[in-house]
């Protein structure tokens, strides 16, 4: 029944994308609506909840002193986690981060490391000793599509309010954690040759291809990732990334630039 | 204004017969509740109660998986009780630890007494509370959200659950205790309840003389029906505006 | 068939509870055939096997110097650990511990730190630095019903029993742990309005409530602990508690008191 | 009187031709056999050897879970060699390690060829052997306990298994280290066998020449042929003062 | 010769318009494929590409376990990425970290489009590489070495599979970057291609301007050209060694 | 329908046996085709690549200082592994080491270890604060039968070839790893009273017993381990381990011995 279903839906979708529409009205490239909301979490350092169409996602920063890595003894270190609660949609699942998960964590993490977004040697305390943590938790609540996008401008947009906790460690006094740089995740999926961003869980369900393009405030690419067991042409990862990086500019602008 | 010594800080904890965020002893802390908060489980809820911050989600009833879990005659109910990383002061690790299997369990017994798990065999309903912010007294603020959460979905339930603490300070009985007043306070001890007054969960810690007790639980109780009230008026406000599924609350208060 | 024969075993109890009888002849509020005995395990600072009927349970103690927690940096450190090893029981299965066993772990636990039997700063080393840890080991050995009485009254036996082997570190001479309680947990089943405490595996089996009294010697109540997918009426649960209460009092007299 | 010097400490193993703790070389500790010590398990038997507590219980034959663990044409057996964690000097943490999967695996394969596995298929025989206090030689405590266990249970058996070690102190063989030769010693050679004197257990850790290796093994067959009679007559023992069920030990003896 | 500081360590990346090792900005480095190298897998490839030694099995179609993993119209497809602890510089644990799970997973999508799964419904196509040394790309060598080995095994493929990277250091961009550049370098891209320019896998960690993304899209397709013919080579010649099976390797070229 | 190939394979060899044959037409104390190839891994510290038949079996040794352990203070430590991946064989599972690949570690790690094969007292650097650590990899690459004996082999060329990378660590020069003896592992199956060494993988699919004897260049035994569900009588076991005695004297001098 479950497969009739989703045939049915398939078909219907793929009509639509024929004729150029989608469900809910949207254009290829246009993202659902979007808020941002900042510092819910007070005991969080910074906090982001991003409403993208009606997924959610809330991202926490939290910060402490700790040992740097033995390569890199004067840098801060960035530790990045995904949690794909059960709560959030009915295929996720108690337990460690699967690979869906897995690959969520670390592009966003990718995205805010390959950027240089945060001033990771501003953040050593005693070079070789103690350096500032940062610990990004991706916590999904609803997962209706595209909670990569959702979670990578989350990340960002908690980190922006992200205050540095010394006064909490006897370090001196709070500051504004230093960001250089927005990067910005935008997906879209490949579907029968159309290029569709921001997909919801329903195009996502029948789409084989997704690429994710992360992009920096110079417009330049600071990551991507293709997934799923579809295949992309040349020219069609040349399109999208096109859009991407013009998407990007319109979120950063609009949400993470004040 | 008394005072108590503890690990080399004072602390009042009253002042002028207020507490230290101005309630009196037998009040607890503003309390918000939003229903149908999430689009993709069957019902949802989100709780504020003070500085805590939780939300629930129901999923079910559902196949179970793995099946030797099935029973044959009525539906199993899982609960899953879940800290974010960054909901408390120092950063929790991610997964489940001791404390959360624990609670999982207790809030699970607290709510499962009022489920007709026997209308759907061999199925699971599953309650996923997530504590986005902790403040003292999350597991009652998780059973309150999950009640309304399984209202939310559709499940038939004998009752609401409602959920309270009370407490010892400064040898003064008190509901609902804060952050501070469980840390440095002498007993905290939360129950559940149908309106009613059938006692579905039960837990102390700390230290109480048989008559602390008994004023402890008369304010705990107290508390819940309060908080009953707040829950029943969020899932009615809920199914006015969408004007329809009211029965289904209907229905709960009435059995 | 497993079902039939317990639905007859429920009924058969069920018409004795009625007419105020247990299968095995004991009153609602006596316990059964009870004994403690210490210092089976050479090899722990303190041991106590208890048996309760036909349960047995027995709880090692070991101590050794380490690292305080660092918001009680004077205070030593209560770890508490249950294994419900297969040995035990046809229900127990092998790996960590499950809801059941963590719960009866922490239970007890809660028994020794609420009552503050342990004076925690009497075993501190060097403020901030070294403190002596307590690792209470409970090991079900033959559960026939009420392990967690069993647990919590060989816990507090161990305690009573142990040295802290402060010479085996470098530490000075050995010297008994100082314990300043005897905290005893007692446990009742509800079933068809009937209160019966020490319940045997059978009444286990057949009841839905269970209700555990940590008390103290001076009477008060340290811990409580409703499990079970039952209810439970307040009237019901202060009969509980202020038989718990005497019942630990003559359990506290007649085996932990010397 | 010898002397052998490790890790910087003289240790003198001989005092006049005994042990440290009186013992002659192939004389094995004080050996303590009781049947049915536990009420839950199918079969049980405590054993204390010196230092050495153990406690055996078996449960089966009885369904297998995972079920494609089942086998079609016999049962299967399960071993669980597990350390309380008190057991030892320094506490161990709950749960196995590496030691304790590779005991359980050379301790089943002491007992399996001699079980009717081809009577009970697709079932399992579970056997459980926890170690309540431990000074050199528990895996073959184990065994012992394990194999009147198998037997109060009622499991059909060809013949008991009975287990001992030899090992090599001071280049002298000697029967049934304690803790002490074992830490310091130059040999432990465990080994299992049954009444006929086929082995099912071998191992041995050390360094012993082809001559001390066969005088190693004559001692501990002769240490388990012993043994074998303490376990044969705690068995019956119990089952004379039952005035019943000695046929099963009986059949035991005679295949 | 361009200069790059990075960490306090001054790199030259070029010297006289040649890399490190004495390499054009666009050549990749001696590769090296074995077909048919294991005896239990159903089929195997060994692959040394610079620095890298990977090995690749393949097992299947065959029986998935556990069964909820099976679908109805066609086989899954599992892979595993896996080093060996001692294939990099700093030992390794033992097992799968955040990494290899990424890695598995977009490996398996860029194999996965190119096989006839809905040929063997039910079932699993297993494939399994392992890195014994490591030298930057060896995602990309271990899907190369996996392609071959899934033809090896005679499972039906619409074409090969062949991967490469492109990188950017110190402004340049380069074809199948080496551990130095890797490390110290600007920019990596490792990409997979069938025969006929359909991509099927593409990361990109670093920064490009567009103009330097689509110049090593470019040279990066070209490596993937190139190493084609090599794995072709090498499947023709092991299978004209044998004398037969070719057809197999000649219905791939043709799908 | 496998069960019924087993069979007929179990009676085919079995004939084969009662006519004092192998199927592949060795003497029932030969060893397969045999080579050891080192220093393979440049990235280890000591490699060997052990190809024994068709199965082949790789063995990384990789060093880096350490804490000793408290009771032997101013000794190296040798920690061991093997890693049955699934690339090896159909009946291996990923996951971490089941019983079968703990056993084959602890075999090889006891090999090494009892014959006293490294002198790691030469390998303390500061004592109590710092030793060498040795990590001995194991990593079947091809199981066709009798890998024990493979890994032990491999270890011990490994290790003949590892250098002690001090210089990488700043502790000087870097020097060849003192190794004292060397160890090896023979193992033979026993069937219908056939004893027969070095089974490839059908043989050992059909014998109950197999006993590997690990033994050293003065012709003494430093290892025993019997495994399988059957049973072995007294003079079969001296016959073994003369025949192993024997045979790990030719394997060491052929092999391993320059």
């Amino acid at each position: 029944m479950t497969n009739v279903i989703a045939e049915i839906k398939k078909d219907y979708l793929y009509n639509l994308f024929l004729k150029g529409e989608r469900a809910d009205g949207r254009a290829f490239d246009q993202y659902r609506e979007f808020s941002v909301e900042r510092n819910l979490i007070s005991k969080a350092e910074g906090s982001a909840l991003v409403k993208l169409g009606s997924s959610q996602v809330l991202v926490g920063v939290k910060m402490q002193p700790g040992e740097p890595f033995p390569d890199t003894p004067n840098r801060g270190v960035i530790i990045t986690n995904a949690e794909l609660v059960p709560l959030a949609s009915p295929v996720f699942e108690p337990g460690p981060p699967n690979e869906t998960g897995i690959e969520l964590a670390r592009l966003v993490d990718r995205g805010v490391r390959e950027s240089k977004a945060i001033d990771l040697e501003a953040l050593c305390i005693t070079p070789g000793k103690q350096v500032w943590i940062i610990f990004i938790d991706v916590h999904i609540l609803d997962d209706c599509g595209n909670i990569l996008d959702a979670a990578s401008i989350g990340a960002i947009a908690a980190l922006l309010t992200t205050k540095v906790p010394a006064s909490k460690f006897g370090l001196g006094e709070d500051y504004p954690l230093p960001v250089k740089d927005i990067p910005i995740a935008t997906t879209a999926i490949e579907f029968g040759d159309v290029i569709m961003f921001d997909p919801d869980s329903d195009e996502e369900s029948i789409a084989n291809t997704k690429l994710t393009v992360l992009s920096t405030a110079d417009g330049s690419i600071c990551g991507m990732q293709k997934s799923g067991t579809g295949v992309l042409r040349q020219e069609q990862i040349y399109r999208i990334v096109d859009i991407a990086c013009e998407k990007a500019k319109e979120i950063r602008e609009k949400f993470l630039e004040e | 204004m008394k005072m108590i010594a503890m690990d080399g800080s004072n602390i009042s904890f009253f002042k002028e017969g207020l507490r230290l965020d101005g309630r009196r002893a037998d009040e607890f802390r503003p309390l918000k509740i939003e229903v149908g908060v999430l689009a993709r489980a069957d019902g949802s809820c989100y709780v504020e109660m003070g500085g805590n911050k939780v939300i629930a989600a129901v999923y079910g009833p559902r196949e179970v998986h793995p099946r030797h879990l099935q029973e044959a005659t009525r539906a199993i109910v899982r609960y899953r009780y879940n800290m974010a990383s960054f909901s408390v002061e120092e950063r929790k690790r991610p997964g489940p630890d001791r404390r959360s299997y624990e609670l999982s369990k207790v809030s699970r017994e607290a709510l499962e007494p009022v489920i007709f798990t026997s209308y759907y065999p061999r199925s699971v309903i599953d309650v996923f509370v997530e504590v986005l912010q902790a403040d003292a007294g999350t597991r009652t603020a998780g059973i309150n959200a999950a009640s309304v959460a399984l209202a939310d979905a559709g499940i038939p339930m004998k009752s609401m659950i409602s959920a309270c603490a009370a407490g010892k300070v400064a040898d003064t009985i008190v509901l609902d205790p804060m952050k501070e007043e469980d840390n440095f306070g002498q007993a905290d001890m939360p129950i559940a309840m149908t309106p009613t007054g059938q006692i579905t969960l039960l837990q102390m810690d700390g230290h109480l003389t048989k008559d602390e007790f008994q004023r402890a639980m008369e304010l705990a109780i107290k508390g819940c029906r309060d908080i009953y009230e707040i829950q029943r008026k969020s899932l009615i406000e809920k199914y006015n505006q969408l004007g329809s599924e009211l029965a289904v609350v209907q229905e709960a208060e009435v059995l």
